[in-house]
């Protein structure tokens, strides 16, 4: 029993993992380009989630929305303010620019909300379900089921309709896209909209459970390089899968090895699959 | 302009004497550190374009090794510097022999998962002082200890390596192997195809630049008598060494250096004037200014200065 | 290769134009320099402990005759120094040790500070009191858990806090008082993050539970940024400990409140070890779950009217928050080393050192509830001691010990049990 | 033979790109490949290269199988090829490209860089020997295709459309300098769309079509091929003749 409430714990924190790593994969499939400022987009959704709750007294609903909302607007204006001039540059330019947009991000909340750290106030969510034994919590498993549909539906926008084939068109092949009459720099506008949103919503839940402080960014950055480099590149689905395995490979290590050992884990079976499966488990060779 | 070599060469030379006191000595190590790990980064991921943002993990190993052999047997930390460049040196077999088959931004994610796993590792290992890290001699039993009251020696010791890397650069970039780190860089399929051994040239440009960012490593944590996982291994080592190099110029002799040059009394400047402060403006002025760099200059001062220069030149000639 | 040397020249002056920033120097002052993380991951710690030490400046510098108790509050300034002012230079070492190293030679060199007080993270007190022991500047280190900061045989570092030691023997004589009363304690736990403070801690008290034939049943290091601590939880809950003792830092002590309450485990008594548990965020995030939840502080707000509770409406004033421990224990360090500055009656180094070392000063002079300050040759306190406070709807009250508690023990625990 | 490629095929998932072509080259031939676009020849070209490893079949060259050596052990052999988009190192200059091919045969750069200069001469590159690569037009990156691979000593080159989007002059230029490559004793092998340049320059040729080679022979044999003529050069012809109009 006590080991199905840790797959249970793992796969629910891995679902996040999922819906925040989607919208860099996404990216990172799209235009071949990494954002060091991914963990950044997904602190600020918590605070939006915050100010959400203080000010207008919203609900999960609400906060949810308004931290899509608002890093969907972030993300269209890194894009049109820094991503598109630096995106054809040297690579070394990429690394940069997103970096600094980083330290920017994470030391301009700093300097709004302070250091200091906080959680969202008691909302609606709480309560603890028993399911046959297994306890969950409600708000864990509220974002849990809510960052599975949202990849899901991310990973159907991009599969199943236009603007998703659209989408897709321009990470193929940019020229070829042009011809066919699509404006690669709106649908890349709109990638980094989307992967700047998903980041927002993932942060919103991540917010109901965890408290945080404007550096908890730099964590959350690094546990979606580790969850897209295994998924695949650009593969939304790779993502969804690694995000769950690498929750409940956190979770099952923790309480069989040690909580200090999670991340070694995890790290090492990265180790592994680079030699063995360099592409990721859903990436194209 | 044929004195700005000469002149630049006596400017590091005398810059203790230019600007006297331990805290301008201090910055001067602090710029020459910069410099010598960014030089290091440069081989591999300036000439051959292999962008690794997991550098920290040579210079960790380089780090730890001297404090450990202090730690452990209680020989001088010097003792312990060939065994960081030789356990950099297999690591960066190790790394190098994988992540090489692939292209584009699979190294760079690679090396910052590799040089995690090192630091968490190292972060629970008790041998090597777990989280809490090593300490050096707090005061030196005799010279070969390099425990120096005076940071004055410890700048001409680094100045003395800096020279041998940037030394070590120029000879690589006159010669087949750099020629060959260029081709790579510039298209790897092409370079194939005249007979460049690719896998291998990369490797073996890791390998030197292990090497060297071991060194900085060590130099580091001799001086500062301390080291702990996080100035180890952590990644904003491993970034700052890109950063210096991109902002300098990458794949030039002396972008590194003048990357350093720029970086280091800009964090001391914003740190001096707002850290105290504590409202994290250094950090907003220092991403701030990466951000603009990296979208008005991608390719870093270095070619900055080629676009002004001429400009400033004619200027002045028609005055 | 010319332009290349060209850049650099230009850069040269640009960075000889940034670096130059003259130091200032007034009369009729005596300088402190502090070295605490103002950014990075432990940035909020330094910077309460930043408001707290200018709330110690100002009771310094200006009359303040109802804290007459504290030293030096009634006067202005330093009355052996001619009435001098303190003056405060703070710099943020962001909880890197050789920027740490570099700031404490700048505050020396540069900035002519006469004592240093610092600087949080061992790692940073590591560095920075080698560099105060090389040019012989008095170093007080307010709170850094590390044992071996001090007792490295320097001669200019002294520790006021009291060090993870210190603890584990408060923590021992606290369980033997329960036992006396009857009470069970088989067995505990020790759940510590796996930095410096957490291994510290943990260590010694591994090392005290052995000496009292105390059982461990459990010890689990983790990574203090941990999103999910539900593996541990459980772990805990199939040990089934009397006590759980966590060294914890802020986001993690909440979030195992949280897990426990999920998981449904409440064992009879959970410690927490200051630090997180003494957060501002905490008692607002976990207090209708943490009911009786305790804390080790050496902090207590006190009785209005107090001594302690003016400081703490002087601090809220600034900060909007109440004081923490980890701020008080740094501003316990900076009234320490204010009253040996006005003992030693000159900024000459020797003079200030031996008057730390010569420091004697009682309870009743104190802001923390230390038994007192008084150093031994290594430096460190060895009256430093701590209280145990306990979790009462939204205020910790002081249980232990009994001569100096405010509020009776309730044991065990009521977590979410109203 | 030189080179002898021995029923070749390979296949990319389900699609057959090249379906059993023989090749025989003797020393000091020049061979042409045509066909339509997608025929296939650029496929077989990259196996003989060694950028790709074909699926069943063998490539001995000089005797020696290196059907599966990588592309810079053909390149050592004495392979060297071109590409149909220039792949020129654009940060480096006109030289230094020719160098990278130089340091094949010369370890000390002094040694590289004489032969460098020379082939920059011979290759009428002098002039921008010190630009860098980006600056030059396709004529000029093709050019320098070509002296980057006539520096590593090669025995056989490969030229993939070396001379596509020339003007007649540059044409005229360029096939004065294959004849005066082939006249250092190399042999070579081109694919060329342009007729004139195959009717010219090559001795033998042979025609792909969807993946097979449909025939094979001397340049006016094979223009008079039925089958050649249904598959490729009848309908080529007229578009070509009508675009040169």
């Amino acid at each position: 029993m006590l080991l199905a409430q840790v797959i249970v714990g793992g796969l629910l924190l891995g679902a996040i993992y999922a819906l925040f790593s989607s919208g860099l994969t996404l990216i990172w499939g799209m235009m071949n380009f990494i954002n060091f400022a991914h963990g950044e987009f997904v602190m600020l959704g918590m605070y939006v989630a915050l100010l959400v709750v203080v000010w207008l007294g919203g609900g999960p609903a609400t906060f949810g929305f308004a931290a899509a909302f608002a890093l969907f607007v972030l993300g269209v204006i890194v894009y049109a303010s820094l991503i598109r001039h630096v995106m054809r540059g040297p690579m070394l330019a990429q690394i940069l620019s997103t970096f600094g947009l980083a330290l920017l991000l994470r030391y301009t909340a700093f300097w709004i909300f302070s250091a200091n750290f906080v959680s969202l106030p008691q909302v609606s969510l709480s309560g603890t379900l028993n399911v046959g034994g297994i306890l969950m919590p409600v708000p864990q498993l509220v974002a849990g089921v809510a960052a599975i549909a949202l990849t899901l539906g991310l990973h159907l926008l991009l599969t199943r309709t236009t603007v998703g084939s659209q989408l897709l068109a321009v990470a193929e092949d940019r020229n070829a896209a042009m011809l066919m009459g699509i404006r690669p720099d709106r649908m890349q506008a709109l990638a980094w909209g989307l992967a700047a949103g998903s980041a927002g919503i993932a942060g919103a839940l991540m917010a109901v459970s965890y408290p945080w402080s404007p550096s908890v960014g730099e964590t959350f950055g690094l546990t979606a390089f580790v969850v897209v480099t295994l998924g695949g590149f650009g593969s939304v689905p790779g993502a969804m899968y690694a995000g769950l395995i690498i929750g409940l490979i956190q979770a099952l290590s923790a309480y069989w090895l040690g909580p200090i050992y999670k991340d070694i884990v995890v790290y090492a079976l990265f180790a592994a699959l680079l030699w063995l499966r360099p592409q990721g488990l859903m990436g194209k060779a | 302009m044929k004195w700005s070599l000469p002149a630049l060469a006596a400017l590091l030379l005398f810059y203790p004497f230019i600007l006297t006191g331990p805290f301008y000595w201090d910055i001067g190590v602090a710029f020459l550190l910069a410099a010598i790990s960014a030089s290091a980064w440069n081989i591999v991921g300036g000439y051959a374009g292999q962008v690794s943002v997991g550098h920290s993990m040579f210079f960790g190993v380089g780090a730890y090794t001297p404090l450990l052999f202090y730690h452990l047997w209680g020989l001088p930390p010097v003792a312990g510097v060939p065994a960081g460049m030789l356990v950099s040196l297999a690591l960066a077999v190790a790394i190098g022999m994988p992540t090489f088959r692939l292209q584009g931004h699979y190294f760079s994610m690679a090396t910052i998962a590799v040089a995690e796993l090192i630091r968490i590792f190292v972060g629970t290992w008790d041998l090597v002082g777990a989280a809490i890290g090593l300490q050096g001699p707090a005061v030196g039993r005799a010279w070969w200890d390099l425990t120096f009251r005076s940071e004055l020696p410890y700048y001409y010791i680094f100045l003395a390596v800096l020279a041998v890397v940037l030394y070590t650069t120029f000879e690589v970039e006159r010669s087949r192997f750099g020629y060959y780190l260029r081709a790579i860089k510039a298209g790897e399929r092409a370079a194939r195809s005249l007979g460049v051994p690719v896998r291998a040239t990369k490797l073996k440009a890791l390998m030197l630049s292990a090497v060297f960012t071991s060194v900085a490593g060590s130099l580091y944590s001799i001086k500062t008598g301390f080291i702990d996982p996080e100035s180890g291994f952590g990644i904003l080592v491993s970034v700052q060494m890109v950063i210096v190099a991109a902002l300098g110029g990458a794949a030039t002799l002396f972008g590194p250096l003048i990357g350093a040059l720029l970086l280091v009394p800009l964090q001391t400047a914003t740190n001096t004037w707002f850290g105290g402060g504590g409202s994290g403006l250094t950090y907003i002025l220092y991403g701030g200014i990466i951000v603009l760099l990296a979208r008005f200059e991608p390719g870093g001062m270095h070619e900055w200065w080629q676009h002004v220069a001429p400009r400033l030149m004619r200027r002045s000639h028609a005055a | 290769m010319r332009t290349a040397s060209a850049t650099m020249a230009a850069a040269l002056a640009a960075a000889a134009i940034l670096m130059s920033c003259p130091p200032a120097d007034a009369a009729g002052t005596v300088k402190i320099g502090i070295l605490w993380p103002l950014t990075g991951n432990a940035a909020a710690a330094g910077q309460a402990s930043k408001a707290a030490a200018e709330v110690a400046a100002d009771i310094v510098n200006n009359k303040h005759p109802e804290l007459a108790d504290l030293p030096l509050a009634a006067t202005e300034g330093l009355p052996n120094q001619g009435g001098a002012k303190l003056e405060l230079t703070f710099v943020d070492h962001q909880g890197n040790p050789s920027l740490a190293q570099q700031l404490a030679t700048r505050l020396i060199t540069q900035d002519a500070v006469h004592v240093l007080l610092g600087a949080y993270q061992s790692s940073c007190s590591f560095t920075a009191t080698a560099v105060a022991e090389r040019y012989g500047i008095p170093f007080m280190v307010g709170e850094s858990a590390a044992l071996n900061i001090t007792g490295r045989g320097f001669k200019w570092v002294f520790r006021s806090t009291p060090i993870a030691s210190d603890y584990a023997a408060t923590y021992m004589r606290f369980f033997d008082d329960l036992k006396k009363e009857g009470k069970k304690i088989a067995s505990i736990a020790v759940v510590n993050e796996n930095t410096d403070y957490g291994t510290s801690v943990a260590d010694s008290i591994e090392v005290a539970a052995k000496k009292n034939n105390l059982p461990v049943a459990i010890r689990i290091p983790y990574s203090a940024s941990s999103t999910d601590v539900t593996a541990q939880v459980l772990q805990l809950k199939e040990k089934q400990p009397d006590v759980v003792i966590f060294i914890s830092y802020t986001s993690d002590s909440i979030l195992y409140m949280k897990a426990m309450k999920n998981l449904d485990y409440m064992p009879p008594m959970v410690i927490g070890d200051d630090t997180g548990f003494s957060d501002p965020s905490f008692i607002p995030a976990v207090a209708d779950i943490a009911q009786g939840a305790m804390n080790r502080s050496a902090w207590d707000i006190g009785k209005p009217g107090s001594t302690t509770y003016k400081i703490n409406e002087m601090y809220k004033a600034k900060t909007g928050r109440d004081l923490d421990d980890t701020s008080g224990r740094n501003m316990q360090g900076f009234l320490v080393l204010a009253d040996a500055l006005n003992r030693a009656g000159s900024t000459e180094p020797e003079k200030i050192r031996d008057a730390l070392a010569k420091t004697d000063l009682k309870p009743e002079q104190l802001m923390m509830g230390y038994n007192g300050v008084k150093f031994d040759a290594t430096g460190q306190n060895t009256l430093a001691s701590t209280y145990l406070i306990q979790l009462r709807d939204k205020q910790y009250q002081l249980v232990w010990p009994e001569k100096a508690a405010t509020t009776k023990l309730d044991w065990p625990m009521k977590g979410w049990k109203q | 033979m030189l080179l002898s490629a021995q029923n070749i095929s390979k296949a990319f998932g389900s699609f057959l790109a090249v379906r059993g072509a023989d090749l025989a080259v003797a020393e000091g031939e020049i061979i042409g490949l045509i066909g339509p676009n997608g025929a296939g020849k650029s496929t077989f070209f990259n196996c003989l290269a060694g950028d790709t490893v074909p699926t069943t079949g063998r490539v001995l060259f000089d005797g020696i199988d290196v059907t599966r050596a990588s592309a810079e052990a053909h390149a050592r052999a004495g392979i060297g090829r071109t590409f149909q988009v220039p792949a020129t190192f654009e940060d480096m200059t006109v030289l230094e490209n020719v160098m990278v091919g130089a340091f094949l045969r010369h370890h000390h750069r002094g040694a590289a860089r004489e032969t460098a200069l020379r082939i920059v001469e011979m290759t009428g590159l002098t002039r921008q020997s010190a630009q860098r690569a980006r600056s030059l037009g396709t004529p000029g990156r093709k050019r320098l295709e070509i002296a980057r691979v006539l520096a590593t000593g090669p025995r056989l080159m490969l030229l993939d459309e070396a001379l596509a989007g020339l003007t007649p002059t540059e044409l005229q230029q360029a096939i004065a300098l294959v004849r005066r490559i082939h006249e250092l004793g190399i042999t070579l092998v081109i694919v060329e769309h342009i007729m004139e340049v195959i009717m010219t320059l090559a001795q033998r040729v042979l025609v792909f079509n969807q993946g097979h080679v449909i025939a094979h022979g001397k340049p006016r044999e094979v223009v008079a091929n039925e089958a050649v003529i249904e598959a490729y050069l009848g309908r080529g012809h007229r578009r070509r003749r009508r675009e040169a109009s």
